[in-house]
């Protein structure tokens, strides 16, 4: 049996909100048409327009509305439609969002989630495939989730919607219709992943790749692949990005003594970036026989020729060549 | 009996799409006085924070609300504490109506550990019970009231929030954004201009097109209410509150004056003349001109009111001698309510990698 | 001689305080048939579009102006190439009226390197002179266009900039604060609504709590027209147009109508139904609405019109097949254009360090 | 003789709006009252409204103003009263401003500089004291610095004025005030700074403090007090965010063989994150000695309390004992 990731979120979302009255779900198209990538099929059914929400196209205005709202003792879920429209509501949920709380010495929380697919689609072009990992990975006050399957989803979701504080899931358009195994466990109703959590995606002794959300996927293909030529690839699923698990990073880099970090978004301050300036404080610095090596978007704006898209971002075929580069093979 | 009956006479209020209140109103003789109090204590803890800014206790953006002391006080007079407030970061009177101390409040802006944010906040980030702050980015907490109305409205209260913003906040994007979503869902939410005339250093009309703030939600009613007469501020707000609760959205334009600068670092006098600001002190007084109000209907002697000046100095100063003794926040609340305690993410690093704290 | 004087008829217009503009007017009969013709062609190139687009050939989002054709049109045809147009992404039309070939905009929309943006923009983000997109975010087009205008009267053209955007699109904030700065400054701005009754899958009035989206900006004049009409379009921006240069904003809005889903990945039935989307194709449709006029005119033969519209469909066809000819952008081109030519950073990383691109 | 940061800004857009007429300035209070600090003193006299713009409080529509009057053959100087409050404009910025060139194939330019106060400020708590250059600096598209001093400020404000991309400047509020000598060099109308060129602010031979802004100056100080106990220390001024002078930290870092950064943002995904990954990548990773040490604003929002707000900024003091931690004396 299988599901898909819009399944798994779809389900977390149902499930908590058959869980607690407080939680609601808002944002453009999310309620009678069913969201605009249907993550929310059928809630507005079941809840009825008192939970689930269709807002106007007003990101800043919703955002804020719904921070107020978590204020005041109730649990928002905001979707946006694409994470790059967030960026119009950024200031509501960094400031008034992720800083009340510290801001007011812990008087107001915000248990809010912040919501929807982050960084490139297909063939959408500059304003349409940003990723913003980094940019809410560095504020202090949020938490920062990735999921890249159908189980992190799920875990990842429930996670988020059960914090006390504002948590920002940045999911993956193009993940939407993947189907994973449904196992029993990601069934059952508590199925609550932690944060800071990473998963071993893979386990190898060769090379470690730290990667998250749709790039898994690639690391994973690209594992196979090396794996047919010997080489035995590690592949890290960060799923948190803030707080990040160094730990099971240093833990493989000690087995493996070979980073690569690959990511989707701009190569400036990303993630690779903090891992490897973290890796270089760490004990397993010393345990590297290579630099760490970051695999990243091109540091331009995204094109929308396909070839050059493809030059733009990051897939198996690069992974795979950079891994043997990194080791030296060939 | 106790009850006085007050005419607050003609043009107190205008009108936008909808009826204004009356111009009479019956209180009790001690809620009367009890306004009058609260004007004199707010206007005290302004003057404390002012003469404390001087003398170096207080750092940083602090912003005082004298001259504008009928706004909080006529404001809360009319609600229950049911009802949320929001503002933004010219804010102590709010904290102080909504039930905080003054040596809460003057602990705060001394960044003293018993501050009512503990130290962190400071002069512009204030919170009481159903009192949302005390709010530093202009303009961002008009949404954040709709979401408060929002969420009373979810959980079946039977209350209204308050958002209020300046002349110059007005102007803001998301104001209009909050506006259409309240009016769509009927939010209990008050929008409330306190229009001061100026925006920091910009006066109402060089920043906007449309200076009646009260007809600004075009599709939401309004009501533009003398905000220098507390009767009258809170007349209209009971107005309102009763119409938001059970119709949605209403806008009021409370015109006052602030007697100070910006803040303290502005001192007030390059974009108005001295004469303007003089004028509206011996004109406009909010705490001079009720007085003068309580005189005139008996509810209270000249010795009575001036008792009641003195004590509201006196516990001012007994507040602020408190708040001057009590230490700073310990160094390890650093790391505390960065997320609420409990759910707290396992380490954080400090400005170098040896000072990372660890969450137990 | 040439001229024709054509009664747009009643209710074509309504006025929000401003006279509305006459419902005669006289013009020869070429551009007459000029505009059947534009109108003809931009439908043509939308069907071209949208049949690539389920051939594979065209990727990700991509809005078609489908039933919307007289606004392009209408609009371009009172314009003169000094003035500026700016719209959101459903910008095909409007880059064609600009001067952009069908040509340039399908090799642009199949992503090939002869693309009107070389292949970089795709179908939100196309260009022509004086024409600023093709822009991908909502609402954020409208302060641009208010800033195209201020750059215009800074410069002393004499000129004016349209700025489109849709009923969704007339939420944002942003849309308000340019309102607000356009008539404190006076800017020759057109704000144009494209009301086609739905932003994406949801109604206007779902979404805005004042669905007379001419009467939005409040303190600023407004038009409703008949976005349907080619020449009731032609005939307000016109005379919007003269207003702007003299007097400053204006707020229009287009009733029209998007036969297609929003985007292609919208079937564009689950919120309304078919009937309707039937139903405005048979009674509204601008070229069914235009032909029927120009025969009523005399101003052209049926067939006439037969010959320009086989004329369209050929001049698309061809266009097509050249674009489809043409190869994608070379993959050097991946670095270009980041930043000005000629003032590039010494380099910029790729995917991975050994992809780094050194500008010379 | 002396001048001060605000006087170096002050000159540099004067000069820069006598020598282009297309170029102006717009913001909130920069015109009547000279400035919220006032770094536009005189301007409006000099150049009267039509160049000189107040406008409302409304920061996206105004930067979409500016943005749009930049592709339209002017030359705007966007000023934000803080970079803090630009983050309810920054979808303006980046989607707009930084993409439309690639977008449009170049067809479409914006010459335009966004600039005003960055980081920490004295006493003004957590909605007023973000450090934003790593945001920025992520983006391709924009140009970015940050100047220390007057030098700095002047050559640095120039040439972003003169560039024909969007450049965005992260100034210091409280480097406003400070004096620095006023050289012929530096008075001259053609003193412009050229972009992605680090400048040595002192020589040292035992260890590098790359850093940028105001901590140069405590970078200055803390060297001084090293000096005293034998340990010299080359303290490099980036100037430029992006493009980023990794050259010159190369350089000296094979010199030194230690690297330390400092700056006032958040850790996570900042300057010092992205030196230490490029100087991994780099040919000085193996000249070093110890790992890169990054020395930042410590991971809170920023609270009010004097005390606590000292404790979340890096200082000399920290500088200083960093330093001699990461060498190992004492
Ligand atoms: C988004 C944003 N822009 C600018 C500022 C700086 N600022 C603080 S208060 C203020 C003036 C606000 O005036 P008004 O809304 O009339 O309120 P008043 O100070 O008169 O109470 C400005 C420009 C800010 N804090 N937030
Ligand atoms: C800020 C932002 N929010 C959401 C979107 C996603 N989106 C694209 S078009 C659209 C609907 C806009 O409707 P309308 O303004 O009426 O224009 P129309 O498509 O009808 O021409 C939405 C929600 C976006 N591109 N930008
Ligand atoms: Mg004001
Ligand atoms: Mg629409």
């Amino acid at each position: 049996d299988s599901i898909t990731v819009r399944e798994a979120l779809n389900q977390a979302i149902d499930e908590e909100m058959e869980r607690d009255e407080s939680v609601w779900l808002l944002g453009e198209e999310v309620a009678q048409y069913n969201g605009a990538y249907k993550v929310s099929k059928g809630l507005l059914d079941k809840y009825g327009p008192k939970r689930v929400v269709d807002t106007p196209i007003t990101e800043m205005g919703f955002a804020g509305i719904a921070v107020g709202a978590a204020f005041h003792g109730t649990k928002p879920i905001c979707e946006f439609m694409t994470f790059n429209f967030a960026m119009q509501a950024i200031d509501q949920i960094v400031n008034s969002g992720a800083k009340t709380n510290y801001m007011s010495g812990g008087f107001t929380g915000c248990p809010i989630v912040f919501r929807g697919p982050n960084g490139a689609a297909a063939g959408v072009a500059a304003q349409h495939s940003q990723d913003y990992a980094s940019w809410y990975g560095q504020i202090p006050g949020l938490k920062v989730v990735s999921p890249y399957d159908a189980e992190d989803a799920k875990g990842l979701m429930k996670a988020a919607i059960r914090d006390p504080n504002p948590v920002v899931v940045l999911e993956n358009e193009l993940m939407y219709g993947v189907s994973f195994p449904a196992t029993a466990e990601l069934a059952s109703k508590d199925f609550v992943l932690p944060f800071g959590k990473a998963k071993i995606a893979r386990e190898g002794s060769d090379v470690t790749i730290a990667t998250y959300s749709r790039p898994v996927g690639f690391a994973l293909e690209a594992a196979e692949m090396l794996a047919k030529e010997g080489i035995s690839a590690e592949v890290i699923n960060l799923r948190s990005i803030r707080p990040l698990d160094l730990e099971t990073i240093v833990k493989s880099v000690k087995k493996t003594n070979h980073l690569l970090t690959v990511e989707q978004g701009f190569p400036k301050f990303g993630m690779g970036s903090e891992i490897s300036a973290q890796i270089m404080e760490s004990e397993a610095f010393d345990y590297l026989d290579a630099p760490v090596c970051r695999i990243t978007g091109a540091d331009v704006p995204m094109p929308y020729a396909q070839n050059l898209e493809a030059l733009a971002l990051p897939d198996a075929e690069v992974i795979y060549k950079q891994v043997k580069r990194v080791l030296n093979v060939e | 009996s106790d009850a006085v009956t007050i005419d607050l006479g003609e043009n107190v209020f205008d009108g936008y799409n909808i009826d204004v209140p009356s111009s009479k109103l019956t209180m009790g003789r001690e809620e009367l006085v009890g306004l009058y109090r609260e004007m004199q204590v707010v206007r005290r803890l302004e003057m404390a924070s002012d003469s404390s800014y001087k003398h170096k206790l207080i750092r940083g953006f602090c912003h005082l609300c004298t001259g504008q002391e009928a706004v909080p006080v006529g404001v809360e007079s009319a609600l229950t504490k049911k009802d949320a407030i929001i503002t933004a970061y010219r804010c102590h009177g709010f904290t102080y109506m909504r039930g905080a101390s003054p040596f809460g409040i003057l602990a705060e802006l001394m960044g003293r550990k018993e501050g009512v944010s503990k130290g962190k906040g400071g002069s512009m980030h204030m919170y009481a019970p159903n009192f949302y702050g005390g709010n530093g980015i202009v303009g961002a907490q008009v949404p954040l009231g709709a979401g408060i109305a929002f969420a009373q409205k979810y959980r079946g209260e039977e209350a209204c929030t308050v958002a209020l913003y300046g002349d110059g906040a007005a102007n803001q994007g998301q104001v209009f954004e909050a506006y259409n979503m309240a009016k769509l869902w009927d939010l209990p939410v008050l929008f409330v201009c306190e229009n001061n005339k100026y925006g920091m250093g910009t006066a109402a009309a060089r920043a906007a097109a449309n200076t009646d703030y009260y007809t600004r939600g075009q599709y939401i009613p309004g009501i533009r209410v003398n905000g220098m007469d507390v009767l009258a501020v809170r007349q209209a707000i009971a107005y309102a509150r009763e119409y938001a609760i059970s119709n949605g959205p209403m806008v009021l334009e409370m015109k006052t004056y602030r007697y100070g600068g910006h803040s303290m670092s502005d001192p007030g006098t390059t974009y108005r003349t001295r004469e303007e600001v003089q004028h509206m002190r011996s004109t406009s007084d909010p705490i001079t001109g009720y007085k003068q109000r309580l005189l005139d209907n008996g509810v209270a002697t000249e010795d009575e009111l001036k008792a009641i000046d003195k004590e509201a100095k006196k516990f001012i100063d007994e507040e602020l001698a408190r708040a001057k003794a009590i230490p700073e926040p310990a160094a390890a609340e650093l790391w505390d309510d960065v997320y609420v305690a409990g759910s707290d993410v396992p380490y954080l690093r400090g400005r170098v990698p040896e000072e990372t704290h660890y969450y137990s």
